[in-house]
């Protein structure tokens, strides 16, 4: 039975719409093709980093179906919203996202990490047009995002600056630096989404850092914070709408997120932040992801989604 | 000797900042809390709309620089040398350098005379670190000509650029028809038995070494060579060639810097023996400028002195 | 009249004692003897950091002579506390401070900024013992008291570390890297003190990044924070004191201060933070501090002090 | 060809850090999240209350290492050498290199063989940047045997020191009675014709260009030398008066570092036609290491192009 949520939002251009379950339902399936497609290419590749891609997965999904503004035929469309992935080292969740959604060939995917192929071992601006800035030295895209929202401010530009961050990056100093100055400077246009997955590259977290209480540190740097499940869609795209509606401060989603999303023996190890699957493993991730994938498959269709430009 | 005019090396920065501002509206300034001493607040004065004040946060500085870059606009990042180019090497290495993001990075307070301060406001091996980057030009500046000719430039120019600047009243060598090239030295002064070759502001001491050693019989020529990155190989290769024994002058560490780019391009064309004047591998202090120049032998005669060296070893290396 | 103020603190000894209104005024006539030897110094050499300088005197005075636990005689003694300047470019008063307390000879700040000197324009480990860091590049400091901290618990040293942090230093990012990690390893051995002046180098404090709300940004990071009138001594030794008892939590004391504080044309002026005064402006300066001076005459003997090593 | 053995060499760096555990109380390992790739995970496994953890913080690592060398341990920062040397550039400036603070910099992934993960993990420039610094040790590493040594060498070793230390499988040229030392070069094989001069990990590619080499009648030699700085002047010196024809060999952009170490030496004494291996002012991207080798002409027949290069011009100076 798919009955309407009634929840009602608007979109990038200040259109009304309402999030039925069939869109939602929609988007789930164009996740779990995203994840078989990270898992295939991890399998092919026999590298890159299935953990912290599988994490983002339903933010990125949101963003590039239903979200951000951009021109599908002109990467370098001047009035396009900015997309920063800050933990460049998602590169393999973001290409099959792009791949999805059908900026990149599906077939791109399998030259990741190859010489010469677009798709670098972390996401690089000069190689793929889609790339806004190359990262992978984490804790640097904040700041570029900040350089973009005030430069869009100054020159009363529309525009959005997106940037998604990892938990662990945001031990970073140079995040707080972006932050402090992005709450100076009023970016009502900037939203940072932090896939808070409460795993980093170590192999313990007890050792690390604690970055709690996570929310109080965005509040006191000045920033609106929103706390979700970022794995639940309607959650994710009731929090962008909200994000757009919150004035005179930069907004930042606290998207509480299990690491491996999605692949039984790859959620919330630490193992998975890089590491290769066998065969066998593959076939079990496979199996998980396609019974899901079947389940949705009655909303496969285009049709119940939109912004198909 | 020369009877140098004297004029303050960070006035001419922050004027022509204004400059840049009426010329160029797409030109802005990125601050890290250090308008007051490089004068970049006149520029904040006049346009208070296009500065962009971080605070004392040099890597938000470099990173935000990129993403202003980005919309088309041309963002001039200064602060002093030490925190514009080691405070954020690798947001410079990353976001602007490998990006070929267009943000020009001024290295203001760059060498050792900077007000007695002490080593935390020199910066002695900057050029050493930025000249290493693949894409990025890297100029040194000799006098208030100089630094407004190469900002100039560096805002007409698309690419990453560092300009290491001076701060103190300085020797003024050039005039206002003053042209900074890419990529080019120029002759200051003809020689034929050892040329000196200098990036930076030392040059007025390169000219009274030549001075001093036309006193001694000896034909020193001097060039001034404010782009490190690209230098001009073709420029050295003639002197290489035709003269024969060099003497590098830069106020930066001798290890790294301008001197070893200088190397790099004799040893890769015509070898010749080289003397390199700059801090002998050591840190500075806070002291005035006239002490500083005795203690690290950067004076006219000591420049000489090396000269002779050069010298000496071409001719045995003749024989 | 003087008469016991009747606060009963414990000492590093862990020895209490009752803080005596005469030993503030002692110790008021100590900072008001500190502050003429600062414009004194700046008068003479010409240059200087007058008013970072003035602002933190009472600060330094508290920890040089009742709070720090050194041997005059030996500036290594490997059992010390370490005191950190972060904010370097105090220099001119934290060498007032050392000439105060007999550490350096009052003559020797005449060399201050001179070739070879040990008072170096920010201050210098290289040269002068009683300096633990080099700084004056921002944002330093309070990473290294980290690693004494973190030394002194592994060596199980009852030694503990100080750092003073201008505020518009703690716009550096590496201050909140350090914040975490003190945090992390439960640092109650390490006490920073922000020298909170609310102003920094820029001509005005609008266009800067604003700190506040500043002591729930330490909070944030896990910090005990503790605010008080930093010009206040009582207030200053009571924070110390409280920073002590303090147990598995870093403690930073934010410090409400006045730049250029005791000198009337200095305060509050950020026209102070660098620059030189002419002899009408040294005579002035020097009226003022005089006139404290003598009013607090009867208090200048160290009789009223203690810990005169 | 040469037949080599090869061997992980982030294991040798992992193992060697448990080593150095093992025999000196005061080593200490300070990680920046990064233990699973650089190995050091074995050190914590081992020694937990020995090892300090920041996050993924770089300029906090040096400086909280700085603090704790002051109180007589010697703290090992492990990382990429990106973030080793670049994150921090300030902070090591600063709180390690001009204080001589005993802090041992360890800068893992140098280099470009850095498991296909592209620019941002490689490190292209590090050595430039670290060589400039007048208190600084600069070594750079060819082998897990090498990478051992010089990790031993670190700790006995007072003051700071950074070391370069690459990742993957790797040829094995040394044994376990290899003993770096300090400022010393070693000839791996005479030569009269030319001398390949290496410093990292292409020295296998070194030895094999050398037998190239000798197959067309060439002598080349190979000499192998980690320490970048100090640099063995001694033996550039020899090679440069009795061969008097160079390449240098690392695995870092040519301009500003090792290849220019030894220019500035032999400027300054014997100047000799140089060829450099290396990027050429270039970065890298994602591929495999041999992809990577021959696009950027570090294979052994490019290797022995340059060498006849060298010998070219050696040949046409002497006439
Ligand atoms: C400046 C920097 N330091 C260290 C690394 C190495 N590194 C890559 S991913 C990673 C962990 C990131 O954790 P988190 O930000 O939580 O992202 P997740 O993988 O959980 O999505 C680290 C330390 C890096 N890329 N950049
Ligand atoms: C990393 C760094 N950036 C910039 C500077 C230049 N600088 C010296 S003092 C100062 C202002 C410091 O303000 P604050 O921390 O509030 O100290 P105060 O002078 O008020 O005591 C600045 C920006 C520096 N010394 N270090
Ligand atoms: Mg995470
Ligand atoms: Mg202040």
């Amino acid at each position: 039975m798919v009955s309407d949520l009634s929840v009602l939002l608007t979109d990038r251009q200040g259109q009304p719409y309402s999030l039925t379950s069939e869109r939602i339902k929609h988007l789930e399936y164009l996740c779990e093709s995203t994840r078989r497609d990270i898992v295939d290419t991890l399998y092919k590749i026999g590298r890159g980093h299935a953990g912290p891609s599988l994490s983002m997965v339903e933010l990125l999904i949101s963003l590039y179906f239903e979200e951000l503004r951009f021109d599908p035929s002109d990467p370098k469309w001047p009035d396009r919203d900015r997309f920063i992935l800050s933990k460049g080292h998602g590169s393999l969740g973001y290409y099959a996202v792009l791949a999805q959604r059908g900026l990149i060939e599906k077939r791109e995917l399998d030259t990741f990490e190859s010489l010469g192929s677009r798709l670098q071992g972390h996401v690089d601006s000069n190689w793929l047009p889609w790339v806004e800035l190359t990262t992978g030295s984490l804790g640097q895209g904040l700041s570029y995002a900040v350089g973009v929202a005030i430069a869009a401010k100054r020159q009363a530009k529309d525009l959005r600056a997106y940037c998604l961050l990892g938990d662990g990056e945001c031990q970073e100093g140079n995040v707080w630096e972006a932050a402090m100055s992005a709450a100076k400077y009023r970016l009502d246009n900037l939203l940072a989404i932090v896939d808070w997955n409460n795993l980093q590259g170590g192999v313990t977290l007890e050792v690390m850092p604690s970055l709690e209480p996570f929310a109080l540190k965005w509040q006191a740097f000045g920033w609106h914070t929103i706390e979700i499940n970022g794995h639940d869609l309607q959650a994710v795209l009731q929090a962008y709408h909200q994000a757009r509606q919150t004035k005179e401060k930069p907004t930042v989603i606290i998207a509480r997120n299990i690491k491996g999303k999605g692949v039984s023996y790859m959620e919330n190890k630490v193992e998975w932040h890089g590491g290769t699957v066998t065969k066998e493993l593959h076939q079990i991730a496979l199996e998980e992801i396609n019974a899901r994938l079947s389940e949705l498959s009655q909303y496969a269709d285009e049709k119940y989604g939109r912004n198909h430009g | 000797m020369a009877n140098w005019k004297k004029a303050p090396i960070r006035e001419a920065l922050g004027k022509t900042l204004v400059e840049l501002g009426d010329r160029y509206p797409q030109v802005l300034v990125v601050n890290a809390d250090l308008r007051n001493s490089v004068k970049s607040i006149y520029f904040m004065e006049k346009y208070p709309d296009r500065t962009i004040e971080v605070g004392i946060a040099e890597q938000n500085m470099i990173g935000v620089a990129a993403g202003l870059a980005s919309l088309g606009f041309i963002p001039f990042a200064v602060t002093f040398a030490r925190f514009a180019s080691k405070r954020a090497a690798d947001q410079i290495s990353m976001s602007v350098d490998y990006c070929r993001n267009n943000v020009k990075i001024i290295g203001a307070y760059a060498g050792i005379f900077t007000g007695a301060q002490g080593v935390s406001q020199q910066m002695i091996d900057d050029t050493a670190a930025m000249r290493a980057m693949p894409n990025m030009t890297v100029i040194d500046t000799a006098d208030v000509h100089e630094v407004r000719s190469a900002l100039l430039f560096a805002a007409e120019f698309s690419g990453p650029v560092y300009i290491r600047i001076g701060r103190d009243e300085w020797p003024v060598v050039f005039d206002e028809t003053y042209t900074f090239e890419l990529g080019k030295g120029r002759w200051l002064r003809e020689g034929s038995d050892v040329v000196l070759l200098n990036s930076g502001i030392l040059l007025p001491y390169a000219v009274e070494a030549a001075e001093l050693l036309e006193s001694e019989g000896i034909s020193a020529g001097v060039v001034n060579m404010p782009s490190i990155k690209p230098i001009d190989a073709a420029l050295i290769n003639d002197i290489s060639r035709n003269v024969g024994a060099i003497v590098t002058l830069e106020a930066h560490n001798v290890q790294g810097g301008f001197g070893s780019a200088v190397a790099e391009v004799t040893a890769a064309n015509y070898p010749v023996p080289i003397e390199m004047i700059g801090l002998r591998n050591e840190y500075s202090e806070s002291a005035p400028n006239d002490a500083l120049l005795e203690k690290h032998h950067l004076n006219p005669p000591w420049i000489a002195a090396a000269a002779k060296r050069a010298l000496d070893r071409k001719n045995r290396l003749r024989c």
